[in-house]
């Protein structure tokens, strides 16, 4: 966690590459699934590597995370290893959730991130609820709920919102806008231009719209936002626009986007821009480099124990329904 | 004896003895607070706890059961109201695929220690929006505990077994029994979660009943008693965990069996008691199965035709009857 | 329908009447409720009646309307007579829904008021589908959303203004903001002060907010927006401050609200107004008067038909599920 | 023979085919328009019939539905798609509450052609959220017709139907299915609602399937031949209607039943089947009636988690042979 305004060119560097991690397993994810080792399916994240790496380090270790199926790279953020992530999307004994999860509801609750959500806006509540837990507890924590653009225009989204801000929760609300929905850019149906920053004044919240893949750009607004939150001053809003570098899920070629469209953001990749930002502050480019292959290192050998880690007990199937690990429902 | 109480004051008092109990307990809901609930059953709370652990909502009920879903992953056990039972209906995507399902998806990283308390049930002339039975929603939901008393002591004592949970359960209270007075629950009451009760014994006919189906369960095996019909009356009291033990030990001293429904027919929870029955209970039976429950209509509102519609003594009886004469 | 902006004296007495005929039919409710002659439950509207009026008055005889179990104006101002809904409430069989209604599901059809909603919230998007219909097919009418304060802050309004606003449809989404919820005030729970005008923006719609115990100014302010509507400009929220001079539903006294605010919209009460406004058009008293004594005269009528009218048919109980007028299930 | 045809095409022929004899007719959904659907299942619409009757939305559920129950009570005929039937919680309350009640709690005064299309049902590790069936939550609720086809041209037909039914139809397209093949609906094709086909006759035991149970009971059944049992293969296509002349006529010839149902045990529509056998059918019965159904757990991701929760061949085929030596 930073909680200085002028980051340090150290912490840039590590958050280069957590993001470098996360972009290597996005492509490990993508090419297993072409593989036939993943089934199901998936929905990567690469391109949107800034606002998990930008956020998570803003916040404390104890803060609360909800991800959407979207959310491999909140999960990695937030200190899941790229083994257990992939070896969940593999189906392994070893993954996150022992398999019985998948791509779409990565978990890490030791770390407070707290899942993964399928339908569209129903994590947002509870990061409310999360939220109001920790003032009742006196904690200090708070709770930040990730979401995209297109659960903006659902219901949960406008109760949410208003009572995280009749209550002033201590929780973040932190859009990953990409222009997209699964095929329809967002723009065709919603009735705002920035459909989670200019929805804000109908909650008196504020509101920040700003370059989601800018790494810096996310990391300050959450670190104000969350002070904000800490003093008891209610949430806020955050819009990051982004991009998504592969299709919507699976094998979606993501062809209902113009090509120029795709190259600006292309041209415009997270990490791109955090090695440009590294180069104005005169890291040198081998360091980067070497970041990079720390990466490439770490996932390489993720995918390797992935692949030899065991298949889940089919007991385990019939386990883990109730608190105390059993699922029968006859007494 | 001690003075009856009602089924609507157990509700506040099973609230109550918790929240003395145990300070992660808190309330959420819709004029729930200074107003005591719409229906009073969490009068005194507001007044006792104070408006931190007592706490009103805007009408959101995605967001009321869906913040209970979060601070039950973190640390409190809330008790959210849904103030009726159709409104579940309203917030079904956090009852039915959130809250029961993310202990498991998670491979059992995170638990859910949270009840959901609504008014549930007909036979107040409230029309088709207000007035369902709506348990056997629930009950098609693996995850969730579904709890509907009949009496109210049971009121306070599965009240603490549900909020000690550290399961999700769904708590039905039913309208048409909150003016019903019964004895209270004694000091640290508490009735396990999935133990059926009978209330009756008898040889001829088992009758199983939930909620408001149980009086009237009672009242038909009264009335045939002078027939000389002798029938058992169970009270499930919770559908999951579902006593179906107690159904098939009854069954095989009775031979026959009446399930009583204020459901539907159509995808009611008689369905599911029935057709166990018929499989691991087939060679107890020496009569068929019959369910007695609603038709299969919405609720309509004149009480007459309300009336015609939902289980009655009468039709109980008359099941019962045919039953004992096969 | 009106279309003229000055609204003629003899039409503003005629709409005088209306109200004073939908206020001897909820004082009639309330009588027959405290009697025992109506089960269940009533929502009575008693103050609220100029904007039934307003409204109704101007829009066209094929615009739908959609209400909420707080009703029983807007079925009367749009055709029902105060015996049909009086026999409802009794579950009589000659009741609008032939008894299987009841107060809170007052519906004339064939005056295009399409039905009255006890679910908060869930009528809007049912409006803007009946606005879609007339769209398509090219029909000029449009539908008309009445709604509570308390319903701003459900899900489903969320979602179908911004349907409405971005499919542009001719629906007026009209909230009859009472200042409370059941027993709870509004404000203690809403995140803006005005709960639909303050969310106008987030649609980019825009809002009227205005005094609805002013028929006349309900009638313009719906007149406007209708004409808007069906010009292809889409939807409007229109904000009526009102109040209810019974409590919440059945017995319900009232007592969370301060005296003084109730004397004070007491004072306020659109028919004193109207009868004002009538007064300083030159009306002589015994004019109004007589509407007065016309509405009492047709609704202790009504009371009196609704009382001698027969109960539903027990078959009834088994009708009219399936719109070839049968309830069977099974094949 | 005509060429084969799959079931994901016969989704959009039989959606084209209303379409193009009734101008009232028109689709809403998430994607469904140049995106062709996300499982391609309206493919063609949108260049056919345009922007104005095939409509894309947000993700708003409670929107689509509300709107198309506002359209279909003034006069347009909507096809709503739900993307994933787990969706169907999202706009519960328009499904349950107020689509199937609006008609009968205005005294007939409405009525509401609609369909509300989705994808449903497991196998294809989606995990807990996105793989559930959930026809048995339509079933419960009275008012509605629910179909669940199970071949290509049944697709076509039951669709032509259920977009000409004056009532709401609620109809589940298997994602499981999709890939299949058959024989193309014959022009004019039109299944009727809640006429059961009998796929296999049989004279030891009667199997009842709907959907993706249907290809699994027809395999277990055939896998049997082998062993010398002769099991009667039944399809619903519908749960309301439900056929149960059909079931019970069946059952009369082979005096045993097994239901095989994709969705959990608990709260299961096989639990109404069979209750109504083990009530009306009693005397008809040489053996227990069997539910083969899904464990009640949510779904798990890995394929042979999901596997060890899921009907099978094996497991409906060991249920038949253990009653056929009953
Ligand atoms: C309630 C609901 N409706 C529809 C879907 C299907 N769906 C999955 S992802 C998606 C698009 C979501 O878009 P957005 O919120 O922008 O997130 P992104 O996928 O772009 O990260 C849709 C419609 C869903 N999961 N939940
Ligand atoms: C979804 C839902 N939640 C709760 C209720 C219970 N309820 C009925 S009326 C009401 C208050 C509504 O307030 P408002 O919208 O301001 O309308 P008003 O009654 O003041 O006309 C509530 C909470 C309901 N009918 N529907
Ligand atoms: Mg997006
Ligand atoms: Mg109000």
């Amino acid at each position: 966690m930073t909680t200085t305004a002028e980051t340090a060119t150290a912490e840039l560097l590590d958050w280069y590459e957590q993001m470098a991690v996360i972009r290597r397993t996005e492509q490990a994810a993508q090419d297993l699934f072409l593989a036939g080792l993943v089934k199901g399916t998936t929905h990567l994240a690469a391109g949107h590597e800034a606002v998990a790496v930008g956020a998570s380090t803003a916040l404390r270790d104890d803060d609360y995370v909800f991800a959407t199926y979207r959310g491999h790279h909140h999960a990695i953020a937030r200190g899941a290893t790229p083994e257990e992530c992939l070896a969940e999307l593999m189906s392994k004994a070893t993954g996150l959730c022992g398999g019985k999860g998948g791509s779409m509801h990565l978990t890490k609750a030791d770390r407070n991130m707290l899942g993964s959500y399928a339908i569209v806006g129903a994590h947002l509540p509870m990061a409310a609820g999360a939220a109001w837990s920790a003032v009742l507890r006196g904690s200090g924590q708070v709770a930040v709920a990730f979401f995209g653009d297109g659960a903006t225009n659902i219901g949960t989204f406008h109760e949410t919102l208003n009572l995280a801000a009749v209550w002033k929760l201590p929780v973040l609300f932190v859009c990953e806008n990409n222009l997209y929905m699964e095929y329809t850019p967002i723009g065709s149906v919603t009735a705002v231009p920035n459909p989670a920053a200019d929805r804000a004044a109908a909650y008196r919240l504020p509101a920040e719209l700003l370059d989601g893949n800018d790494v810096l750009a996310v990391h300050a607004a959450v670190a104000t936002a969350a002070q904000r939150a800490r003093a008891g001053d209610g949430p806020t809003i955050i819009e990051a626009r982004t991009y998504r570098q592969f299709g919507h899920s699976r094998t979606d070629p993501g062809k209902y986007r113009p090509e120029a469209e795709v190259a600006q953001w292309l041209a415009r990749d997270p990490l791109t821009l955090a090695r440009a930002a590294l180069a104005d502050r005169g890291v040198p480019e081998s360091d980067v480099d070497a970041a990079d292959q720390r990466a490439r290192a770490l996932v390489e050998a993720a995918v390797a124990a992935a692949k030899a880690a065991p298949e889940p007990d089919l007991a385990t199937a019939l386990t883990d329904v109730w608190a105390d690990g059993s699922a029968g429902w006859r007494s | 004896m001690a003075e009856l109480t009602t089924y609507r004051e157990s509700v506040a008092e099973g609230i109550a003895r918790e929240m003395r109990r145990d300070p992660a307990v808190v309330c959420l809901g819709e004029d729930i607070g200074a107003a005591g609930g719409v229906f009073k059953t969490t009068v005194g709370l507001y007044e006792e706890f104070g408006p931190v652990r007592i706490r009103d909502t805007p009408i959101s009920e995605q967001a009321i059961v869906g913040a209970a879903m979060g601070a039950a992953m973190t640390g409190l056990r809330p008790v959210a109201e849904i103030m009726f039972s159709d409104f579940l209906a309203c917030c079904w995507d956090h009852v039915a695929n959130e809250i029961p399902k993310v202990r498991y998806m998670t491979g059992g990283q995170v638990t859910v220690p949270l009840v959901i308390r609504t008014a549930n049930g007909g036979g107040l002339g409230f029309g088709a929006q207000h007035s369902q039975a709506v348990e056997n929603w629930a009950f098609a939901v693996p995850g969730l505990k579904v709890v509907a008393p009949a009496t109210p002591s049971d009121v306070v004592g599965l009240m603490a077994a549900a909020i000690r949970s550290d399961d999700p359960v769904v708590f039905f209270e039913h309208k048409g029994l909150f003016a019903s007075k019964g004895p209270p629950a004694p000091p640290e009451h508490l009735v396990p979660l999935g133990q059926a009760a009978c209330l009756r014994t008898g040889t001829d006919v088992t009758l199983v009943a939930l909620a408001a189906t149980v009086p009237t369960a009672l009242a038909a095996a009264e009335r045939l008693t002078a027939e000389g019909v002798s029938a058992e009356v169970l009270d499930l009291r919770c559908l999951v965990p579902l006593d179906m033990r107690a159904v098939l030990e009854s069954v095989a001293r009775t031979s026959r069996l009446v399930v009583v429904e204020e459901n539907p027919y159509q995808g009611g929870w008689g369905g599911t008691v029935a057709s166990i029955v018929a499989d691991e209970g087939f060679e107890l039976l020496d009569a068929p199965i019959r369910r007695v429950a609603a038709a299969c209509v919405p609720l309509p509102f004149a009480d007459r035709l309300e009336d015609a519609v939902l289980p009655t003594v009468d039709t109980v009886a008359g099941a019962v009857r045919a039953l004992a004469a096969y």
